[in-house]
């Protein structure tokens, strides 16, 4: 099934199921898809697993999904931040789960989910409390945690730009998690600031091959969709 | 999904053209909106001349390349873009590059719709035999046969039904060693197509062979 | 190696500017072909300040980029380039940005030269916490804390040697959940320089205090 | 430690000593580091483990490699080609040892010592001889085999163009092996066609980042070297 040229963010995600794992791209704000998570909200999904870097800020992305109470648990490396009010208060009132992932671990537990690995033996973590009840190693004179895939039923990522078939770049620091985002989930769903004619973007430049994506959604000119 | 290309069953056994036009017409067939597809060295590179435009059929070459175009000739031969034959072949638009960990984790990630595969042995519950004649004096050589047996979220297999000592080769149990095991659901075949199915071997179609005929040629082999 | 912008033991304890000079120094000194290096969050960042022209220190931000910048300022800002503290940052000549797997696998793989990093506390065998402060009601959050412990070749801490309450930060256990075991060889801090060592910490300089003095402030700390 | 631009082959490998792991970039002829195998034959070392998609073909290259007595054991997917006479003969003579690594498991094991994995529960090669002897286990519902890391002490490999910091780029399929062994060995040497100013490549584009890269020699000018 090559990528599908969608006409509005709504229509993206449609189809999102109540129960789903969503993973949601970005690092604070670059490359976080927040019309994406303002569409999942409006839609409706509730009873989800986000899995994403941070657990929200302030009051919106994120941070208004989980007000919306549509989120059972986040999987993520860093919860606490200066405004990360919300999640604070729902984790602390016992009505939102929490798994902390180091970082490294969580980019290649999706890494291992889209590349077919049962699980790897990870160098982080090895000896500290996040590694307490898992099976650890000696490999080779050093210790590892075996680490399992993290896969996701939905990705929501933001690029830069994307041609028709679904090839993606990206800008900058803004990359971060969605490339391996793109591999890790049944159903990826880019949000892009244009789409571009096929054959715009350098076959050797581009970061997220078209077999990883399914949706796109260009920001700046939606009328594009229909074209 | 009806097999083939319109027809059903027909009277004469199939050349490896008409085999490779019922892959391409089943590839589309259940991939309406395009797929990813892998086609393996060999034979199964001739299903690419018979995918029709606009199919939005994507072919993938495990050294790492999307959207692969068809053979290379006279000023277009580039050394640096080959196929997974080391053919030179060429770029169509939309391409994309990626290097050969990026491109098998794409594979065993179980990204492709559909990878095609020639076969020495089919066993009846899929196990894949293509990498190795098992005489003790052959070197052995994989490549990536172990990777494309499991690399698609369908393996599907073209070749002769008879070897050429006139044995079948879809098999109760491989005596090759094995490539992959219980990966392939469709073998291709000059004298029939079947799907390989929890419950057995299923007749899709027979070539210039009627299915008792079949089921007699590949006994003990459990056709459902 | 000596340590150290040129002077061996000062009698003043060192500010933190100082201390980011004391290491910018060391990593130059460490490695003169120049290094790939990693600045944590926080006081880390200002060692970036102190690396000489030329030297040969490329900057890394987990966050996936080569050959950062400093802090952007006014038009510069750019949202879309930040560094791992999500303050914006600019781009060098020779920068490439990559995802986040590619760019923790540079740092769990050992690339990285030298990687700094603030502590709660460091034990005597280079135990690392800095990322819990064990307290029952905190909400957990590690980012990308233990990858940068065990990623790079040689992880060095910049704190102060005491907390608040005048307690030593470098201990014989930590008594904070740890972030890495065994993976700090070198913490600089305000009244001194240690090397962590299979035989004990070693006092590489001394500031505002004697060796006596760190000494007996450290015991039960073994200083050899 | 920063790339160094190296004014010829044989001064990038001279340092090469015996019984050294080496990685060797190339798929058929794409990618393949010619120059630099020819300078290892000329530099001396012996007692080599040679890590390659193939065990060279013809009498040049790798297989010159192999005549020249140079090799103890190739690691590779497919040594048996049609003009693989030289390794064919070493072989049957009991003058080289094999292990046969299935290609994906192959980029893979390499991808793991440069990331730090200790070792990874891989989809390809169960039940078959390729397997036999290796720790196997079911993970939610699907066998694995678990496959270690393959490190090289040197990598040569061929890329199209480099900075002068070692940032390198290649063209299309002669990429291959080239970025996952870059990261999988403490030294890296890249042939280049090239050398370019730094900040001339694209910082998006950047297909292995500089940290890789030691010595890097260029083939069309080698006089830039000195500039």
């Amino acid at each position: 099934m090559t990528a599908t040229i969608c006409g509005s963010y709504d229509e993206a995600l449609a189809d999102t199921p109540d129960g789903a794992t969503v993973l949601v791209g970005g690092f604070g704000m670059a490359g976080m898809p927040v019309e994406l998570i303002d569409a999942l909200i409006r839609q409706g999904a509730t009873d989800l697993t986000v899995v994403s870097n941070n657990a929200g800020n302030g009051d919106t992305g994120l941070a208004a999904l989980l007000v919306a109470g549509r989120v059972r648990k986040v999987v993520c490396s860093f919860p606490r931040q200066s405004d990360s009010y919300v999640f604070d208060e729902l984790y602390r009132a016992g009505r939102i789960e929490l798994e902390v992932v180091p970082q490294g671990n969580l980019a290649e537990r999706m890494r291992a989910a889209g590349a077919g690995i049962g699980a790897f033996f990870s160098p982080t973590g090895v000896g500290t409390p996040l590694a307490e009840g898992k099976e650890t190693r000696r490999i080779d004179g050093r210790d590892y945690v075996l680490e399992y895939p993290i896969k996701g039923d939905l990705a929501l990522i933001k690029a830069h730009l994307a041609d028709r078939m679904g090839n993606l770049v990206y800008r900058k620091t803004a990359r971060n998690f969605g490339p391996v985002m793109a591999t890790a989930a049944a159903t990826v769903v880019a949000q892009v600031e244009r789409v571009v004619p096929t054959g715009d973007l350098d076959p050797e430049a581009v970061v997220t091959p078209s077999i990883y994506v399914d949706r796109v959604v260009p920001a700046a000119h939606p009328e594009e969709a229909s074209a | 999904m009806t097999s083939s290309t319109g027809t059903s069953t027909g009277t004469e056994p199939r050349t490896k053209h008409e085999i490779a036009a019922a892959i391409a017409h089943d590839i589309v067939e259940a991939n309406p909106g395009g797929a990813y597809v892998n086609l393996g060295i060999g034979q199964p590179t001739l299903v690419a001349d018979h995918l029709p435009e606009g199919s939005g059929v994507v072919l993938h070459t495990e050294n790492g390349m999307l959207n692969m175009g068809p053979a290379a000739r006279g000023g277009d031969v580039d050394p640096d873009l080959t196929n997974a034959g080391k053919i030179p072949v060429t770029e169509l638009p939309g391409a994309s590059y990626f290097h050969h960990a990026d491109s098998f984790a794409m594979m065993r990630g179980g990204h492709l719709d559909v990878c095609v595969l020639g076969a020495f042995q089919v066993s009846e519950r899929g196990d894949l035999a293509n990498w190795h004649t098992g005489a003790p004096d052959a070197i052995p050589a994989v490549g990536g046969a172990m990777d494309l047996a499991i690399g698609a979220k369908r393996v599907w297999v073209m070749m002769t039904l008879l070897d050429k000592a006139g044995r079948p080769k879809l098999v109760p149990e491989c005596t090759y060693p094995v490539t992959g095991v219980a990966c392939i659901d469709r073998v291709y075949t000059d004298l029939g197509t079947f799907a390989i199915t929890p419950d057995g071997v299923r007749v899709l179609e027979a070539h210039g062979r009627t299915e008792e005929e079949l089921a007699e040629l590949l006994a003990p082999v459990r056709l459902v």
